[in-house]
């Protein structure tokens, strides 16, 4: 009896506290936008900041999203997961907040995510594409266009496989945390199902910020491989780059660097280094270039923070033309009328998106196909750093374990057959 | 005055890095005596008190408490079985009042489950209370520790260590930093307190006086050893003594 | 005036009661509050005894993983993750204990810093036990036996939350008050006298140790079911100093402080995100500034009041 | 075999070298003001920041890249001046006499202070600029190529050890230092003006910091979160050597450093908890570290 008197009244409770929901037009698109501004992960929170900052006018200049202009509240992730959360409840609970675009970290997608449920905000996750958040299918409102893990580092394992194929001995360097040892489990599994006579001759895992790599460096010479395939990236991966060129690496090894793309600019890459851009990047795209808002967006990144765009800005740049192109969908599904976030959430979670890079194709689980672009460093005369060349371009429907299996049972399904029907590298000019 | 030996010392040795503190001492103190030991500093009466309260663990020699060996006890262990000691330089919980320090000990005494109640509980605080007045410290109850002069805090120091109920109490020159005025009244409220609790007692002191006024018995210590000892008149009457020792 | 600091408390209280109608956001905040108000308070039994850890957030994630675990084993009621999580986090506490209340001073901060980086490391090393750096996600209990959907439950862990602290401070409150208690700062006053009046300074060091370990793993517990998803990070080391700068920030005076702390600091977090993200300048100088100015923390404004009327 | 010792030792010394720098600090700041100092770490990844900018400044200004060294030199030079006597005389003497909780509290918060000016000042993305570790060129021992600035790196953390003790015994303040380390009461009674000695030890600390960064910069660079990854490695290493202890310091970095090669080489999962399990192994067998005293006074 007390308790069923009890769970009445936490239950209306539960019902004051839900947040209204606007039917009419808005004066602004309030949209909480989860970056890291602080830490060693400003390395690439900072160019997804910056990215969102160009969207937001770009999109606004243009009249915003049916007239109504995104209004950006930008929370640093720098400062620890609780915080994080507060300040998504806190967004959460005003009802000008219609979407969030978070986060960049998985730990923190991971632990937004009861939040994200709980509340019912259409939430984009822009940049952390650890496979096992959206993995339970249950998802109704966590949404990520930018694709997942497991396709980007099996395109790796395949590409290195039709450009090397007499690959024998590979070592790992990645960082400790859980997106190295899902790179270096995956990576490795997709080799080993095409060719188990590879042999793995080092696992490294220097720790997360570590500055000197010279011993990880040492190990690597010393195991002689063919191949080095690396995740790291920000300030470690410009370290380890510093230092393991002038000691050779590069060129006694076929280096992978799965996040290479973001060093491209700091023209410490030699040349023929594997590199992509987790996903359909727009370096010498010809699909993502043939589109005049990328060029425009590009252009206009260029001018106002005196480099290119890397792989984060433009997941950034995804993640808004997804939320956008959404908006548009669900007032036409009802009728003009500003749609309320479970409308939009309802737009969201199906179709197929365009993006600055490419399309996005959002399966039942929420979980967007997006093909991946791998290539090699290349000198090219337009520009003062080598670039991406050598391209190939995985269809997303190819490279992506399909809704519902285990990803790395998939992965260790990947079969010569696979690896023969895909395009060649080179093939994508 | 039953004569029944309550501490043993038999054959002490100790050295700290072949510096010899204390060589070879025999001594033992009856039930309800008062006991003093005098002698020229460094010859060994304080370690003499650490080694008779584990503070110190001798190389060599036997410390019986009623025919317990208790040199290889821990001072706490030591001071559950009886022994409680004051010290030269008081030992005071400075930060505390001068009740509660006395709570404590009292507590202490009361053991583990009187741990679990709060400390002023009104039993302890009377009795705490009644010790205070006996010793004439009722006046500076909440005060703090630190605020204490220096006889006083003797005081509360002789105190603490007889809130344990001691069959022995240690005294390390109770009179020390004591005003020759004060000296005497401090001794008479302490002997006072200790004919009523029937604390046998062994105190070193370099005051010949309070020595000669109080003790029933006076050990000579010299350079480790006892030198000679028997009763006041007796040892005072002795040349090689009053050559060493009193220095006359 | 004592009345009117009561006053000012009830008030407080009602006005935390009344948060979930007037300001929902801030609800969640204030339960991370309590949590860490919690591993403050266990933080602040020790430096009773003048002993500072710079560990106890270990205990925090002990708490915190426990139930994350006992809920993966299908344990699905929340009474039981408390009891269970609170009593793993003092068997924790109970084995480091043994080993670090042998030390003094910076040694034992030195010890409990290691120990602490230890399990950090192996939390986060451990990816098929633990998830790694991505942590266990933790799914919503039973509370009570009533089945609540998330935001139910969450309002009923911030009630809960709300008694727990109450009782929690209170009975810290008698323990300081109790020989026991006393016994904590005579260790650090002089603990020659008090293993000469038959104290063991260790089994009083002991006894603080496994009850700040087991408030800190309450802590850990309500922490982690607010979150829903337990992390590493926990555990980290600037967590364990930031759980002794909300301790020594609220003040060691009374059991009270370390809340008055925890929520200080809460709520200049959340106001200082808004206006900028230097947090961490803003944080330190407020610390700085209280142990300069309050050397005995938000709480001694009080005592003094209250010692003013008196 | 050999093959095998020669990297294990070259790489064991380059790991020890750069945590050695900050740890004999840390040390000697604890051994003679007996502050904790939490906001250590800060001053080796300023340093750094300094370092990797006047490098950067030094090559685009287009001077003579030999110069570099100079800047490598100078950026600790200047952090020294600059915070040392600052910090010391504002923060840190106030700490003194007060209880370790309050002088570990003082010093986070001006940890907290630091990490946040320097992301004010010197922004979120990496710099570095690696012309002096390029100057120097390579070796091939074997079939393994080293960087000659990591032999170099080692050969320097050997001259400050040589040259802290040679201070400590032979120079006047030296002498001072360590009076004031053996005896506090002794040398303020004998009238030793430690407020000075204080001063001197404490922005040497900071030196000493800031040179561990400015040399680590040409090679890692300076990035944000350096600090806080620093100063636990630091205490680490100090509480190994016995806080206090410069020659403790010193072994404690080699065995630190060996600890993360061998880890590495034979056991990559442990390579993140090596350190804090020889912390903890060291501590739990000598808990005052391997050449500590109960009350850590000698250096």
């Amino acid at each position: 009896m007390k308790m069923t008197w009890m769970t009445a009244l936490l239950v209306s409770l539960g019902a004051v506290m839900s947040p209204l929901q606007a039917q009419e037009k808005p004066a602004s698109v309030g949209v909480g936008v989860f970056t890291f501004t602080s830490g060693p992960a400003a390395a690439y929170g900072m160019p997804g900041k910056n990215a969102a900052d160009l969207m937001i006018d770009q999109i606004n200049k243009d009249g915003g999203i049916a007239g109504v202009p995104i209004k950006a509240t930008f929370v640093d992730e720098g400062q620890g997961t609780e915080g994080v959360i507060a300040e998504y409840r806190r967004l959460a609970s005003n009802a000008e907040s219609q979407v969030m675009i978070a986060a960049l970290s998985s730990s923190n997608c991971l632990a937004l995510k009861p939040a994200v449920e709980q509340l019912k905000v259409p939430t984009v996750a822009w940049n952390c594409d650890a496979h096992q958040l959206l993995a339970d299918g249950k998802s109704n409102y966590y949404f990520r266009p930018s694709g997942n893990t497991v396709s980007e580092f099996a395109a790796y394992a395949l590409y290195l496989l039709q450009q090397k194929p007499d690959v024998k001995r590979v070592a790992m360097v990645n960082p400790d945390y859980a997106m190295g040892h899902d790179a270096a489990q995956i990576f490795s599994a997709a080799l080993k199902a095409i060719r188990p006579d590879i042999e793995i001759v080092a696992d490294l895992f220097p720790k997360l910020g570590t500055a000197n790599f010279q011993t990880e460096i040492s190990r690597l010479q010393s195991a002689r491989p063919d191949v080095v395939f690396s995740a790291l990236w920000g300030a470690d991966l410009t370290n380890f780059v510093r230092q393991a060129s002038p000691r050779g690496l590069f060129s006694r090894s076929q280096v992978i660097l799965a996040l290479g793309e973001t060093v491209l600019q700091q023209k410490s890459l030699p040349e023929g280094v594997i590199v992509g851009v987790l996903g359909d990047g727009w370096w010498m795209s010809p699909d993502a270039l043939a589109k005049p808002e990328t060029k425009r967006f590009v252009d206009a990144y260029k001018a106002r923070f005196g480099e290119y765009p890397v792989f984060p800005s433009m997941k950034m740049a995804s993640a808004f033309s997804y939320m956008t192109e959404a908006y548009k969908k669900a007032m036409s599904d009802n009728g003009g009328k500003w749609p309320t976030r479970d409308e939009l959430a309802k737009a969201m979670s199906s179709g197929k998106f365009e993006t600055l890079t490419g399309t996005s194709t959002i399966r039942e689980d929420n979980e967007g196909v997006v093909d991946q672009v791998i290539g090699m460093t290349v000198n090219s005369s337009e520009y003062d750093f080598p670039v991406i060349g050598n391209m190939v371009r995985y269809s997303g429907e190819a490279l992506t374990p399909p809704q519902g299996s285990d990803p790395m049972q998939w992965v260790k399904s990947i079969n010569a057959d696979l690896l023969a029907s895909l395009p060649k590298p080179g093939s994508y000019k | 005055m039953s004569k029944r030996p309550l501490l043993e010392a038999k054959d002490l040795h100790i050295s700290f890095s072949g510096m010899t503190a204390v060589a070879g001492v025999d001594l033992t103190i009856h039930e309800g005596e008062f006991v003093a030991i005098i002698g020229p500093n460094g010859s060994g009466k304080t370690t003499f008190l650490n080694l008779c309260t584990g503070y110190l663990k001798p190389n060599k020699g036997e410390v019986y408490l009623d025919g317990t060996p208790i040199v290889a006890m821990a001072p706490r262990k030591i001071a559950h079985h009886g022994i409680a000691r004051a010290f030269q330089i008081p030992q005071l919980f400075l930060d505390q009042t001068v009740l509660d320090n006395l709570l404590i000990a009292m507590a202490a005494k009361q053991g583990i489950w009187s741990w679990f109640q709060n400390l002023r509980t009104a039993r302890r605080r009377a009795e705490a209370m009644a010790m205070l007045t006996m010793v004439g410290l009722q006046d500076e109850a909440d005060q703090f520790a630190s605020a204490l002069p220096e006889g006083k805090r003797k005081l509360l120091d002789i105190v603490l260590a007889l809130a344990l109920k001691p069959r022995l109490i240690l005294l390390d020159e109770p009179t020390s930093g004591v005003s020759t005025i004060e000296r005497f009244s401090l001794m008479e409220t302490l002997m006072k307190a200790l004919r009523e609790a029937k604390v046998t007692a062994l105190f070193v002191e370099h005051d010949m006086e309070v020595v000669q006024r109080y003790a029933d018995r006076v050990a000579v210590w010299d350079s480790g050893r006892v030198l000679t000892e028997g009763p006041p008149a007796e040892v005072f009457s002795n040349e090689e003594v009053l050559r060493k020792v009193v220095g006359v | 005036m004592r009345p009117f600091i009561y006053l000012l408390a009830a008030l407080a209280i009602v006005g935390m009661a009344a948060v979930p109608f007037t300001a929902p956001w801030l609800q969640f905040v204030l339960t991370l509050g309590i949590a860490n108000g919690m591993v403050a308070l266990g933080v602040a039994i020790l430096l009773r005894a003048g002993l500072i850890s710079i560990g106890h957030a270990m205990f925090f994630a002990i708490g915190a993983y426990c139930i994350a675990f006992l809920s993966r084993m299908g344990i699905n009621e929340f009474a039981a993750l408390l009891v269970l999580g609170v009593t793993g986090s003092a068997v924790a506490g109970l084995i480091v204990g043994a080993f670090v209340v042998r030390y003094r001073a910076i040694f034992f901060a030195m010890l409990n810093l290691a120990i602490s980086m230890v399990v950090y490391s192996l939390i986060a090393k451990m990816h098929g036990v633990t998830g790694g750096t991505d942590g266990m996600p933790l799914h919503t209990p039973t509370f009570f036996g009533v089945l609540l959907d998330k935001p139910g439950f969450d309002l009923a862990l911030y009630y809960f939350a709300i008694v727990l602290m109450l009782i929690i401070g209170y009975l810290v409150h008698r323990y300081w008050k109790s020989p026991l208690g006393y016994a904590l700062s005579a260790i650090e006053s002089n603990e020659l006298r008090l293993e000469y009046l038959g104290v063991s300074a260790r089994s009083v060091l002991l006894i603080a140790y496994v009850v700040s370990a087991a408030i800190s793993g309450l802590g850990g517990v309500i922490a982690g079911s607010a979150i829903g998803h337990i992390l590493p990070d926990f555990g980290y080391w600037t967590s364990s100093a930031q759980f002794v700068l909300i301790a020594v920030l609220g003040g060691i005076g009374g059991a009270a402080g370390p809340f008055l702390g925890a929520f200080f600091l809460e709520m200049l977090h959340s106001a200082s995100v808004n206006i900028t993200d230097a947090w961490n300048l803003i944080t330190g100088i407020a610390l700085i500034v209280v142990i300069v100015f309050l050397p005995s923390g938000l709480y001694g404004l009080f005592r003094k009041r209250r010692r003013s009327g008196s | 075999m050999l093959g095998m010792i020669i990297p294990l030792v070259v790489d064991g010394l380059t790991n020890a070298a750069l945590i050695f720098f900050v740890a004999v600090g840390l040390t000697l700041v604890f051994s003679v003001l007996r502050v904790l100092n939490v906001a250590h770490g800060s001053f080796y990844s300023i340093g750094a920041y300094i370092a990797a900018s006047l490098c950067l400044w030094v090559v685009s200004a287009g001077l003579n890249p030999w110069l570099t060294f100079v800047a490598l030199l100078a950026s600790a030079v200047i952090l020294a001046a600059a915070l040392g006597p600052l910090v010391e005389a504002t923060l840190i003497q106030w700490t003194f006499g007060k209880p370790e909780s309050v002088q570990i509290l003082a010093t986070f918060g001006l940890f907290l202070i630091l990490e946040d000016l320097q992301r004010i000042v010197f922004g979120v993305t990496s710099i570095a600029e690696d012309t002096p570790m390029l100057l120097l060129g390579v070796t091939s021992i074997g079939d393994m190529v080293y960087l000659n600035y990591q032999l170099l790196l080692i050969l320097a953390a050997i001259v400050v050890v040589v040259a802290l003790r040679m201070m400590l015994v032979k120079s006047r303040i030296g002498k001072l230092l360590s009076a004031v380390v053996f005896d506090r009461e002794m040398a303020l009674s004998v009238g030793i003006n430690t407020k000075r000695l204080f001063l001197f030890a404490f922005t040497l600390g900071v030196f000493l910091a800031a040179l561990g960064g400015a040399l680590a910069a040409p090679t890692s660079g300076a990035a944000p979160g350096l600090g806080a990854e620093t100063i636990v490695l630091a205490f680490a290493v100090a509480a190994i050597g016995g806080l206090g202890q410069i020659e403790g310091a010193a072994l404690a970095a080699v065995i630190v450093g060996l600890a993360r090669v061998f880890a590495i080489y034979f056991a990559p999962q442990l390579e993140a908890v090596a350190p804090y399990i020889v912390m903890l192994v060291v501590l739990l067998i000598r808990p005052y570290g391997l050449f500590g005293s109960d009350q850590a006074r000698r250096i």
